[in-house]
């Protein structure tokens, strides 16, 4: 079964880097869902984590450049955030590889593309999320 | 909950790859999904009659459009839903085409995920709460801050458009550094001729109230109702008796300060008008250098003054006053040559900055126009310039180029040459940068018609040894070090921020870039706004530029500013963040995440204000018991989504 | 008849229990000390699947999950579990009877161990339970050096039969039958005078303040036995779903959570329906408090609140802040 | 080897102008970074100014990039297999040799 | 430890005095080991007051809104977390009257014994008071710089381990997690009025410890409370001190 990928895209920059990607034709695959937030910094680690628990097997979050974001400070404070929530999961022994951080400018469609090619066949290496799963289970215990 | 469901074949772009009827029949399984069909093209007149006509027949509550990206039609479909009765945050749009339709060619794997996308859109409209644009009032008085050419110019242009202005200068008089010069590039016209009739049209204009001497002390509020605290410092001269005919300051005894405006190259009395054609004509007491304020004695000027203008006890006035703009106009400075000692600047009086040159060239200058070396005073007979002292040096100066002194030099140059013909004059460069209208041809004649000798190289060292000043030199082309002298020497300084720029930005809560401009809120889109909504940036203070350009800048900034004064009401923003006061602690960590300063604790709660927040979301991805949430993306709304699009 | 005694040498109780081990699963030893958690999971497990429901076409099937009947047998149980076990008896083997509960509870033996010392904080004593004479289908204990195996019911004797071989009916000399008696160490748990006016002491306001409604005590105790139902989708595909039983705790802000509100809206509540239930509920319906005085809670509190200190501020004996 | 930052050299020559051995030199401290970054290290390494160099820094103080020429003359002058022999120098020179040169070639004698 | 002498006394005295109305502070439970927070409002209960090594409960968090004028005896750790909920505005200020007391440590109890040092007192740094009215010997908290490796060892091995084995540690802990939330509701800083995983995310606990963790992150004060209390033994404090480690860095 093909893994599920979560993208959380600002709607100001990466949203119009996908919009560029669509435009120009570029492909990348079909299992990258976006998600439009205004900003990065409207990504809240209650969404990653519960795109994890409810299935996803990779969550990417797109944000404008440092210094670009359109609310001036908005990705500094996503960048704070979700560098302490990353290192958090891999504390918790969650695949490290299964979240990414990436600043795509609404003119960088092709690296829009490249980065979703790339985020997938990394997750895809990694295959379906079972750790999240099972974190709460005994590994032989079966009552989910 | 009655859901309508609108898939766009968008001609062939989606068709191609995605099975619409599909997509239209398998969202009626959801129970709420009431209504569901195609349409080649949904954006198009007929396409959007259609929604009209299905949101009547069936009550829609809810729809959802599965076309291009919202960025393309968002507001447009915002304005078909409102038409047709229902509230325009109603309608929520799944992006199959950019991010399906177009980037995935397998029809299964595209058809597969438009549907997720439907579901997920499904999820979130199932959750969307009408939504009501604000309104805020505006009032109908703009302040700018700073009396410059760029200052003036703006309040003109605003009075002009028939709003109130209030003009706020800290020093005696306006004019600003433009006052200070002699010509101005490139027509060699007179700064004088250019700037006084503006300075007595601002003065007369019913419309525009001037505040000199005074300063801004504290500004609150939101974009249309901004309300600042101004201090009009104590002039200890009562303005509306005096008549400006001067015999206080003729009779002044301190005679030996410094005068600010020349640069510190004459002086002044303590009783003073900064220059000639100051307006307003009225003279302020220096209390620091003021002997009556010092020990009591003296009080001559008040005697002899007729209208007995002169009020020692007049005390600071502080007053506030409402604004629905405010256009900051605080010029700059020229950039302190104290790191710079390989100069001699601070050791040699024939090392001058530019600016203090033009004071000598100036008719009503300290030498009455006439071009003396400030050490003896003698005709100077050959004189170097030095170009960028301080700019593009990113060790002890500043990073950029303070575009105006290739000129200027120039200027200087052909002026100098034009009086005293016989003067030689020398200019040590990296790169001449004129690229204004009529620019290069102006530098050129410097060369070409009045000879002035330009070296592609600078200057090591300046010693003066009696009255000479010997310099250690290289020239790049001839690529050779060689030695040379001169009777006096103008470096090119930098120019930055007025020091009064910082703390201004602080009280308007205006983003600043590293070097103390103000940031522009988008170099194309907005390249005269300030991020915060209601600020508008007017000449130097947003960075160099000449006066030409700033002259542009500041009608574009008093453009825009009367772009918002001519509204009666401001509409805000709708999708900003409100919270749920049931839910808050009131613990304030959303107060310092916000780039607006839209949120303040009131009696233990969280409010955010809908005028200044611009609904990034920050605060309420922060807040711990999710109190606070943000309008059109709500966290259920987030949820839902993400539920639909991971099962 | 009352079915003899009978003894074995302590070095070969471990065969005993590796014969019984071969008919069915055994669970627990005679260790040193009461279990960390009560046997209450054994019969009422802190989740459990009660039934599934599948979409097919436009209707729903619904299977049951089967009962677990298998035998087992629970080694080691002391006296208060034992009287726990009692008390769980009593609400789910009288009407309405609970299958789950009812299948588990005939499928399994309970063998108890008398205590010859009291626990650090144990004061089954205080609620009337004789720690050296448990109840259940068998009942065993050490003195001197010697095992002795009693046999205190039908499927008691069942299980005794298996092992005729290894036991001997012989009793060695100078031994009467009795296990050790412990030192009645605390003093008897107080009960308030009047049962139902406890209800409106104004000593709650202050009591209940130092508890964090964790639930812990709860989640410890022998004798609690509230639990909510809920029904899940599958996460894998949304056409199934199941629904399951597990633990509750009326400390739970959600335990009484209805449309209209929570009729126990702050933590106060919560706390003294915790021990009005203990202490008064179940005396009026069932003549016997709740409380087994294993003393778990007492040892788990995270802020050392317990039953006995409540008891005794309820029964107004102890006059101090709270009063 | 040493970080020179040549990289962020604008050819102003404000180091050469700043030299006070400059005049003397054979390829002036603006040339070496110039030469230097487009890969003619070579030229820099032959040339005879790196040895004239005294190692005061002043090109480095003045310059308005960070570029480090003084630096880079060091780095050659190590590449070099050059040496200057102590006693080569004759007695007079030594003695009125101005004391910062003689530091300076000292330090680089080996 | 004669700290318990004096704060009777002063607890009587501030209370003659009018200065307070109420005292915060442990009291004598029935067992002799099992010292309880409780609120003392009449004089002649102060005798109950008790402040030994099996103190071990947190008392800052019993203060948040409270209306009256409060004693509170605070040791480092629960001053800090006090200075913290004081600049979240869950206090007010004036309403408490704070006394520091010194504190060598407190202990693990389990079936009446004291078994060894809390883990949050054998590798406690925190021997200053960010904020008190007044001091009962202060000076005898012992523990030095011995402490700051021994905070972050746990943490720094686990980082040193495979990703695979930290997944491993973590799943036969959380394994036994029962979501009994004393975690959460024994935090000083975890003082939300509904807690987003009982309203937003009821079917979510696998992500339960992550947010309370990340909810902590630039509040926690490292007072170790919340694996204290949990019933389990699981370390969730180094969670904590994993997002504390990570922002020193």
């Amino acid at each position: 079964m093909s893994v599920k990928i979560v993208a959380f895209c600002c709607n100001w920059c990466s949203y119009a880097g996908a919009d560029l990607a669509g435009t120009s034709r570029l492909n990348y695959p079909a299992q990258v869902k976006i998600i439009r937030v205004p900003c990065s910094c409207r990504v809240d680690v209650q969404f990653i984590l519960r795109a994890f628990v409810r299935g996803a097997d990779g969550v990417i979050v797109c944000g404008c450049h440092l210094g670009d974001c359109h609310y001036s400070t908005g990705n500094y404070h996503a960048e704070g955030r979700l560098t302490q929530l990353f290192s958090l999961l891999d504390f918790m022994g969650f695949e490290r590889e299964r979240v990414h951080l990436e600043w795509i400018s609404a003119a960088e469609g092709a690296k829009f593309a490249a980065t979703m090619d790339a985020f997938v066949t990394q997750v895809s290496a990694l295959g379906k999320n079972e750790r999240y799963r099972n974190m709460y289970t005994k590994a032989g215990a079966q009552n989910e | 909950m009655r859901i309508g469901v609108f898939v766009c074949h968008c001609g062939s772009n989606i068709k191609a790859t995605i099975d619409a009827e599909y997509i239209a029949a398998q969202v009626q399984q959801d129970a709420k999904v009431v209504h569901a069909a195609e349409y080649p093209y949904l954006c198009a007149e007929g396409g959007q009659q259609k929604i009209i006509n299905a949101v009547r027949e069936y009550q829609l509550t809810g729809v959802v459009i599965c076309a291009c990206s919202p960025r393309m039609h968002e507001n447009t479909f915002r304005k078909t839903a409102a038409k047709a009765g229902l509230n325009p945050y109603q309608i929520e749009i799944a992006n199959i085409r950019e991010q399906c339709s177009w980037v995935h060619k397998n029809k299964d794997a595209a058809t597969g995920k438009a549907l997720k996308l439907a579901k997920a859109a499904i999820a979130r409209v199932k959750l969307a709460l009408p939504l009501f644009a604000g309104e805020s009032a505006v009032t109908k008085r703009a302040l700018v801050i700073g009396g410059g050419i760029a200052g003036i110019q703006t309040a003109l242009d605003i009075a002009e458009a028939g709003f109130a202005v209030d003009l706020v200068e800290s020093t005696p008089s306006i004019g600003g550094k433009m006052a200070q010069l002699d010509k101005t590039f490139p027509t060699l016209d007179c700064a004088a001729c250019i700037l006084t009739p503006k300075m007595v049209d601002a003065a007369a204009h019913e419309k525009i109230t001037l505040h000199t001497y005074s300063e801004v002390e504290e500004v609150e509020g939101f974009v249309g109702n901004f309300t600042a605290t101004i201090r009009k410092k104590a002039r200890s001269v009562d303005m509306k008796k005096c008549t400006g005919c001067g015999a206080c300051w003729e009779k002044c005894p301190s005679k030996r300060i410094p005068s600010e405006f020349d640069c510190g190259l004459a002086n002044r009395t303590a009783i003073y008008t900064p220059f000639a054609q100051a307006v307003p004509n009225v003279p302020v007491i220096d209390r620091a250098t003021c002997i009556k304020f010092k020990n009591g004695r003296c009080g001559l000027c008040a005697d002899v003054c007729q209208p007995a203008a002169i009020d020692f006890t007049q005390e600071d006035a502080v007053f506030t006053q409402e604004y629905g703009v405010i256009i900051a106009a605080t010029g700059y400075q020229v950039f302190s040559l104290d790191a710079y000692g390989e100069y001699a600047y601070h050791d040699s009086k024939n090392v001058i900055t530019s600016l203090e040159l033009e004071r000598l060239m100036n008719a009503a200058g300290p030498t009455g126009g006439k071009l003396q070396r400030p050490s003896d005073g003698k005709a100077p007979k050959k004189i170097t310039f030095i170009q960028c002292v301080g700019s593009r040096d990113i060790t002890r100066g500043k990073p950029y180029c303070s575009k105006i002194c290739c000129m200027y030099t120039a200027k200087h140059a052909i002026a100098i040459k034009e009086k005293y013909p016989e003067a030689e004059i020398e200019i040590f460069y990296i790169d001449v940068r004129t690229p204004g209208k009529g620019f290069d041809e102006f530098y050129r004649r410097a060369v070409e018609v009045y000879g002035v000798r330009y070296i592609k190289g600078q200057v090591g060292k300046i010693a003066e040894m009696n009255g000479i000043l010997h310099m250690q030199a290289v020239d790049l082309l001839e690529n050779k070090r060689f030695d040379t002298t001169a009777d006096m020497v103008v470096l090119a300084a930098a120019i930055e921020p007025s020091p009064g720029a910082k703390p201004l930005a602080q009280m308007l809560a205006t983003p600043m870039d590293t070097l103390r401009f103000f940031s522009e809120a988008h170099p194309k889109l907005r390249p005269v706004e300030s991020a915060t909504a209601g600020i508008f940036l007017s000449g130097v203070c947003h960075g160099p530029k000449d006066i030409p350009e700033t002259v542009a800048q500041a009608s574009a900034a008093a453009c825009k500013a009367i772009g918002v004064l001519a509204k009666d009401k401001l509409i805000t923003n709708p999708c900003v963040a409100k919270v749920n006061d049931k839910k808050c602690t009131g613990c304030g960590r959303c107060i310092d995440v916000c780039p607006y300063k839209a949120i303040s604790l009131e009696s233990n709660a969280a409010e955010a204000n809908p005028a200044l927040c611009q609904g990034c979301g920050g605060c309420a991805s922060l807040c711990p018991s999710n109190a606070m949430d943000l309008n059109g993306f709500t966290h259920k709304q987030v949820l839902a989504e993400v539920d639909a699009l991971c099962r | 008849m009352q079915s003899p005694v009978y003894t074995c040498s302590l070095d070969n109780v471990t065969q005993l229990i590796n014969r019984i081990a071969e008919k069915m699963p055994v669970y627990g030893d005679f260790g040193s000390s009461k279990t960390t958690l009560s046997p209450k999971g054994f019969f009422l497990p802190a989740l459990e699947k009660l039934y599934e429901t599948a979409k097919i076409n436009d209707s729903y099937k619904i299977t049951p999950a089967p009962p677990e009947n298998a035998p087992f047998v629970l080694l080691g149980i002391r006296a208060c579990d034992a009287a726990a076990i009692e008390i769980l008896d009593g609400v789910y083997l009288n009407d309405p009877i609970d299958p789950q509960y009812k299948a588990r509870r005939h499928a399994s033996y309970i063998v108890t161990f008398a205590c010859e010392t009291m626990g650090a904080n144990c004061f089954c004593q205080s609620v009337n339970i004789n720690p050296a004479a448990p109840k259940g289908d068998v009942k065993a204990w050490v003195k001197n050096g010697t095992f002795f195996w009693l046999a205190q019911s039908e499927k008691g004797e069942r299980l005794t039969e298996l092992l005729l071989d290894l036991l001997e009916r012989t009793i060695p000399a100078g031994n009467d039958l009795l296990p050790v008696e412990p030192p009645d160490s605390a003093p008897a748990l107080p009960l308030p005078a009047d049962m139902l006016s406890a209800f409106n002491a104004p000593v709650w306001d202050n009591l209940h303040r130092a508890c964090i409604a964790c639930g812990t005590c709860t989640f410890l105790c022998p004798t609690c036995q509230c639990y909510d139902i809920s029904s899940h989708e599958c996460t894998e595909n949304s056409e199934k779903t199941h629904c399951t039983r597990q633990w509750d705790a009326c400390l739970y802000p959600g335990f009484t959570q209805m449309a209209h509100g929570n009729p126990r809206p702050s933590k106060k509540e919560r706390f003294r329906q915790r021990f009005m239930h203990k202490l008064v509920y179940h005396m009026q319906k069932y003549g016997t408090s709740a409380c087994v005085g294993c003393g778990r809670c007492v040892n788990k509190c995270p802020v050392n609140m317990n039953i006995v200190k409540v008891a005794h501020v309820l029964a107004q004996e102890e006059v101090n802040a709270y009063v | 080897m040493w970080k020179t930052m040549i990289e962020r050299c604008m050819q102003c020559g404000r180091c050469s102008a700043a030299c006070p051995v400059a005049p003397f030199m054979d390829m002036p401290p603006h040339k070496w970074v110039y030469y230097a970054r487009n890969g003619e290290g070579e030229r820099v390494q032959n040339a005879g100014a790196i040895w004239q160099c005294l190692s005061c820094f002043c090109c480095e103080a003045r310059c308005p990039r960070g570029v480090k020429p003084a630096q880079l003359a060091e780095e050659k002058r190590a590449l070099s297999n050059k040496v200057v022999l102590l006693e080569s120098l004759s007695e007079h020179v030594i003695e009125n040799m101005p004391q910062q040169l003689l530091v300076a070639a000292l330090r680089k004698a080996r | 430890m004669n700290e318990q002498e004096k704060m009777r006394t002063r607890a009587k005295e501030l209370h003659a005095a009018g200065i307070i109305k109420q005292v915060l502070a442990w009291e004598a439970g029935a067992f002799p080991s099992y010292p309880a927070p409780a609120f003392f409002t009449k004089p002649n209960a102060f005798e109950k007051i008790v402040y030994n090594e099996f103190c071990t409960a947190n008392l800052s968090k019993y203060v948040i809104n409270i209306t009256e004028k409060t004693l509170i005896f605070l040791r480092p750790c629960d001053a800090h977390s006090f200075a913290q909920l004081v600049k979240e505005n869950q206090v007010k200020r004036e309403n408490t009257y704070v006394i520091a007391v010194g504190c060598e440590g407190c202990v693990q109890v389990d079936e009446g014994e004291a078994r060894d040092l809390l883990e949050s007192c054998r590798t406690c740094t925190k021997t200053d008071y960010p904020l008190f009215d007044e001091e009962i010997n202060t000076q005898n908290n012992p523990r030095e710089s011995t402490n700051k490796a021994a905070r972050f060892a746990e943490v720094t091995r686990l980082d040193s381990e495979e990703n695979t084995a930290r997944y491993a540690f973590w799943q036969a802990h959380f394994s036994q997690c029962i979501r009994c939330n004393a975690c959460r509701n024994i935090c000083p800083t975890c003082h939300c009025k509904e807690c987003v995983m009982d309203s937003d995310h009821p079917l979510d606990g696998q992500f339960y410890h992550a947010i309370r963790a990340l909810h902590q992150d630039g509040r926690c004060t490292d007072c170790g409370q919340c694996s204290r209390v949990c019933p389990r033994g699981i370390p969730v404090h180094l969670l904590n001190r994993k997002l504390i480690y990570t922002s020193n860095k």
